[in-house]
């Protein structure tokens, strides 16, 4: 060290600074900060530095890991990666086979096995404010789901939307994704051609199309839809159809959907676009996999969301349940297979958690006997 | 020594910026509510823009690729010729035109829900390799609480184990709560100190 | 439904569908060449439709449209977002590319400042006060177990949600030589508690993603079921 | 009970914002007193990013780069901020690298993720004197959509002589087919996110991961510059306020003075 112990020399431009500089004064880079005078003793055959000297957290860090390395030295180290990789390539494959074996004798057979889900309380909640709907009422229909997403939320979404046509409610499509126009068209007509319901002409619905900007981009819309997103998904001019004249701000609406995958969309609504609502009711049509993390704000009975349908479950038990019959379930997964697939899976998953048991303890085995010999 | 530039335009910008669209949470001045709706449009109409910023540099990188002679050229030629053709079909035919909609149904639309697909294959590997990694009561809560949520979506009839039902809908409304809640809160937390360090001029990652 | 009954354009899709879906399907037996032009194929096709839809709907009605709007208002209302465009834009030829800051700077800015206005209005304020109200509504135990149940389920959601906060506690400090910096024990025993709730969402919410992948996997699957038979039924 | 609209939502968000705020200015510029220089704050053990470190280690003698991918998530919102903590952490690992002859990739789905990323670089490659092997291609965006993102890193990961693949930002569940194909070409891969279904996905498809917010700490745990350092340290003084008024907040309702 320098002699001048109370100085310390910039590892940037080695210039001289007093002990209490965090940044250099001559250019500004980040100071070492003080040794930690007994994390030095942990470093074997080092007799400790003058212990006014300064070392940073993540030099107390890389001490440490050294001093883990110095130690295991001695030990063969047990690679990250296994080498042997065989095992779960078989295993995949393996995987593979079986799931798609079950899954095209369910599709082939077609036979109804499996019982059908019943509402939960909040998706009679999601019902409610359905019926509640009067004909012409707008309604914000937002489709943020990616399209890989697109076989789960049509066979949620389907009924509900059925059901708000049924009502001869006026549903506006808006999506925060760019792949939301033309899912919203996809999910429309879908439901146009293979359910029959003959009221989907183009003027029965508007499709605004996409809304940059993630929550700024949504905060400005809830407060000024109309100077947001004048024109529709492909450019004409968007709001001089009757029912939607007189909206001027996300509360004119009659009821907010948001049909997402991903729990941080929707809480995005739930955070920028609640307060705005004044009381509107905000409806949920969830994958499986946001129900668990959005379900916080629907226990917390702040009000901030009204009805919540959640997973193909949830969209199966709704169209049972709803007035209307659907013709023919459009997203093409029947419930027989998807319950047959859930259950082989979960069966996939338990074998392939006592498989990695019996690989640890063959590897360990393998461990102690190389161990042993000389 | 390169002294260290240290362009106050930019911060002031970002912390001006930021500062009257955070304070518009709570503060309710008319004059302030006007300048945070515009604040607010320009940075969506902006990130909208910053799409295409993002899009020219994906173009240029495989553009890249196929003039050096590295291999993988032909894949970003395929990509680009993909790219030009869907381009002009959707620009002539707008968004939601029926080719548009064709070239979504039947392109994009198939490859992502395959590739989504394929997880569910995948996940049961990782699983395997979990257990092998990580042998510890944490794993055997978590594969556990997941395959218990599978088979409680559903039953065969007269399979019906009621207790697995209802332990399914105790565990989804009583500890999922409380511990999404946890984990919300606890991201909030690191959300707000990122926010934070940002507004306060300490990380500048806008700073050339 | 016969093959026949499908429009012509339907018939191309269905078959291109299918060939597209085996291909990244095979992805499961090894990384091929036939996955790689597909992927290919699939970002190209993604990438050219959200150029389309970001200058149908963002760049022509909310940078140029209202330019022509003729009231000076709008107008100057416009040149700023469209002067910053142009910089940001600029950003994609290397030698402009230090022009780019100043819009980078204000997206910083104003997305930080949502961030923590979001993070801090829309989670952290509901959910304290949600777990201080305690309102568990929808259990749905029947009778006079009701208030017992409601009383133990309220108990379970406190500690569950204090628990897994403080699971995360980050500050530790160096007990003795030779160890990692380690957390004060009972902050530890707190810690044990709350990564058995981590492990239960995390696993609930690990089946919800299962459950979606099966969704996709049975859909794909019954697309390929439908068209091999249509195509069967001639 | 004037204590109800204590605890109204605006007075309590606005309470919360100002306590951190003192929190972190109090412990950013508390002086350090002589008299106990280990006063200095030390993180608990993160084993993920523990990895971290050595494979920067091992890529360094290995001659293999490390790609950083920084999500799909931009820079605006909750996604943001994941995002731009990722930014963090590649400044640390380009400090790091910048003479290794392997530069980092530094993969992203956002524009201006990728823009943060170039000048990210540019700005830790200065700092370590090396300006010349700095070369913009190495932030590339990948994808622009989530899924048409994850199939493009996949593929950056399966190409590249890699060591490492760390995930620091804004993903969805589909963060496991890189982790998948990172895993087929041996490499390790360490991933963090704010989404919960990218994190329950990684758990299983990543080697290690940071759940809940321990993404947030990344940049603190590498980066150990004083403003991370008291950032953190703020965040945890908070997180124990906010677990005392909710006690103080439950046992006061339930006594009904609430």
């Amino acid at each position: 060290m320098s002699d001048e112990d109370d100085q310390v020399t910039c590892a940037e431009c080695g210039f001289e600074n007093p002990l209490e500089a965090e940044r250099c004064q001559n250019c500004g880079a980040d100071l070492p900060a003080a040794f930690a005078e007994n994390l030095l003793a942990q470093v074997p055959g080092q007799e400790p530095f003058i212990n006014k000297a300064r070392i940073t957290p993540a030099q107390q860090v890389h001490l440490r890991l050294l001093g883990e390395m110095l130690a295991v030295e001695g030990q063969a180290l047990l690679l990250g990666i296994s080498p042997r990789r065989a095992g779960y390539t078989t295993l995949r494959i393996g995987t593979s086979l079986v799931l798609f074996l079950v899954l095209l004798f369910s599709l082939l057979a077609n036979k109804p096995v499996f019982t059908h889900p019943s509402l939960t309380s909040e998706a009679l909640e999601a019902r409610q404010l359905v019926y509640a709907l009067t004909p012409g009422a707008p309604v914000l229909f937002v489709v943020d789901y990616q399209p890989g997403f697109s076989g789960e939320m049509t066979r949620l979404g389907q009924g509900v939307l059925a059901h708000i046509l049924a009502q001869r409610a006026y549903p506006v499509f808006l999506s925060t994704h760019p792949t939301g126009p033309a899912q919203a068209e996809v999910f429309i007509t879908d439901l146009g051609i293979n359910t029959g319901i003959a009221y989907l002409t183009p003027d029965q619905y508007l499709n605004l199309g996409y809304l940059p900007g993630g929550p700024s981009g949504l905060l400005s819309f809830s407060q000024a839809p109309q100077q947001v997103m004048p024109l529709t998904a492909d450019g004409n001019s968007a709001w001089q159809d009757p029912p939607l004249q007189t909206i001027q701000s996300l509360s004119d609406f009659s009821l907010v959907l948001v049909m997402t995958e991903d729990p941080d969309t929707a809480r995005t609504w739930i955070e920028q676009a609640g307060p705005q609502l004044q009381g509107k009711p905000l409806m949920l049509l969830l994958s499986a996999q946001a129900e668990p993390s959005l379900r916080p704000y629907l226990e917390s009975g702040s009000g901030q969301v009204q009805g919540m349908v959640s997973g193909v479950s949830g969209g199966v038990a709704y169209q049972d349940s709803a007035v209307f019959t659907l013709q023919s379930d459009t997203s093409g997964i029947t419930w027989s297979a998807y319950s047959l697939g859930l259950w082989v899976g979960a069966i996939l998953l338990l074998l392939a958690g006592l498989y990695g048991v019996f690989r640890l303890v063959r590897e360990q085995e393998n461990e102690l006997s190389r161990g042993d010999k000389p | 020594m390169t002294q260290r530039r240290f362009p106050i335009f930019l911060l002031i910008l970002a912390v001006a910026g930021g500062g009257i669209v955070l304070m518009g949470y709570w503060v309710d001045l008319p004059a302030l509510v006007a300048v945070r709706n515009v604040l607010l449009r320009w940075a969506a109409t902006l990130t909208g823009v910053a799409v295409l910023l993002g899009i020219l540099n994906l173009l240029t990188v495989h553009w890249l690729k196929i003039i050096q002679p590295r291999e993988g050229g032909v894949y970003s030629l395929v990509m680009l010729i993909a790219f030009v053709i869907t381009f002009l079909v959707v620009a002539v035919d707008t968004p939601t035109g029926s080719w548009s909609v064709w070239i979504f149904r039947y392109i994009q639309l198939p490859v992502e829900t395959s590739l989504l697909a394929i997880l569910a294959v995948l996940l049961v590997v990782a699983v395997a390799r979990l257990v092998v990694r990580r042998p510890d009561s944490f794993t055997l809560l978590f594969i556990g609480t997941a395959i218990l949520f599978l088979v409680a979506a559903t039953y065969l009839p007269g399979f019906d184990i009621p207790v697995v039902r209802s332990l399914r809908d105790w565990i989804v409304q009583v500890p999922v709560v409380a511990g999404a809640r946890g984990l919300l809160l606890g991201i909030g937390l690191g959300v707000v100190a990122t926010g934070l360090r940002i507004l306060l001029g300490a990380d500048r990652p806008y700073e050339r | 439904m016969t093959w026949s009954s499908f429009s012509s354009a339907d018939q191309v899709g269905m078959v291109i569908g299918f060939l597209l879906t085996l291909s990244v399907f095979s992805y499961l037996l090894r990384d091929n060449v036939l996955f790689r032009l597909v992927i290919h194929i699939f970002i190209g096709v993604a990438t050219a439709y959200v150029a389309v839809v970001i200058l149908y709907n963002v760049v022509w009605p909310q940078l140029l449209l209202p330019l022509g709007s003729g009231d000076p208002g709008t107008i100057l209302l416009v040149i700023i977002p469209l002067l910053l465009s142009i910089l940001l834009l600029a950003r994609a030829f290397p030698r402009l590319s230090s022009a780019g800051s100043p819009p980078l700077a204000f997206l910083v800015g104003v997305g930080a400042a949502v961030a923590i206005g979001g993070a801090i209005t829309g989670t952290i304020v509901p959910q304290v006060l949600a777990a201080i109200n305690a309102g568990v509504t929808q259990t749905t135990f029947p009778g006079a177990t009701r208030n017992w149940m409601d009383a133990v389920n309220w108990g379970v959601i406190l500690l569950g949600t204090l628990a897994t906060l403080a699971y995360f506690h980050f500050s530790a400090r160096l007990r003795n030589p030779g160890q990692t910096p380690s957390r004060a024990a009972w902050i530890e025993e707190i810690a044990g508690v709350g990564k058995l709730f981590i492990a239960i969402t995390l696993g609930a919410i690990f089946a919800g993603v299962y459950a979606a992948a099966m969704a996709a996997l049975v859909e794909r699957m019954d697309a390929m079921v439908q068209f091999l038979q249509a195509l069967l039924a001639k | 009970m004037n204590l109800a609209n204590w605890l109204s939502p605006p007075v309590l968000g606005l309470a919360l914002l100002l306590i951190y705020t003192l929190l972190f200015l109090f412990f950013r510029y508390r002086p350090i007193k002589k008299s106990q220089p280990s006063g200095l704050l030390s993180i608990r053990e993160l084993a993920p990013l523990d990895q971290l470190i050595k494979s920067l280690g091992r890529a360094l003698e290995s001659g293999k780069g490390i790609h950083l991918s920084s999500g799909s998530g931009g820079v605006n919102g909750i996604r943001g901020a994941s995002g731009l903590t990722g930014l963090m952490m590649l400044a640390r690992i380009a400090r790091k690298s910048a003479k290794n002859d392997k530069p980092p990739l530094a993969t992203s789905g956002d524009g201006i993720l990728n823009a943060l990323a170039q000048d990210t670089l540019y700005q830790s490659y200065t700092a370590a004197g090396s300006r010349r092997n700095f070369d913009p291609s190495q932030g590339q965006v990948a994808g622009i959509t989530p899924f048409s993102y994850a199939a493009g890193a996949m593929l950056a990961a399966a190409d590249q002589p890699l060591k490492a693949n760390l995930l620091a930002g804004h993903f969805g569940p589909e963060a496991a087919l890189i982790a998948e194909a990172a895993d087929r070409s041996a490499q390790l891969t360490i991933a963090g996110s704010d989404n919960l279904p990218a994190q329950a996905t990684l758990l299983a498809a990543a080697d290690e991961v940071l759940i809940g917010e321990e993404l947030f700490a990344g940049g603190a745990y590498l980066q150990a510059n004083p403003a991370h350092q008291a950032s953190l340290a703020a965040q945890d003084a908070l997180r124990w306020l906010i677990i005392l008024l909710i006690l103080a907040g439950f046992t006061l309702k339930l006594l009904g003075m609430l």
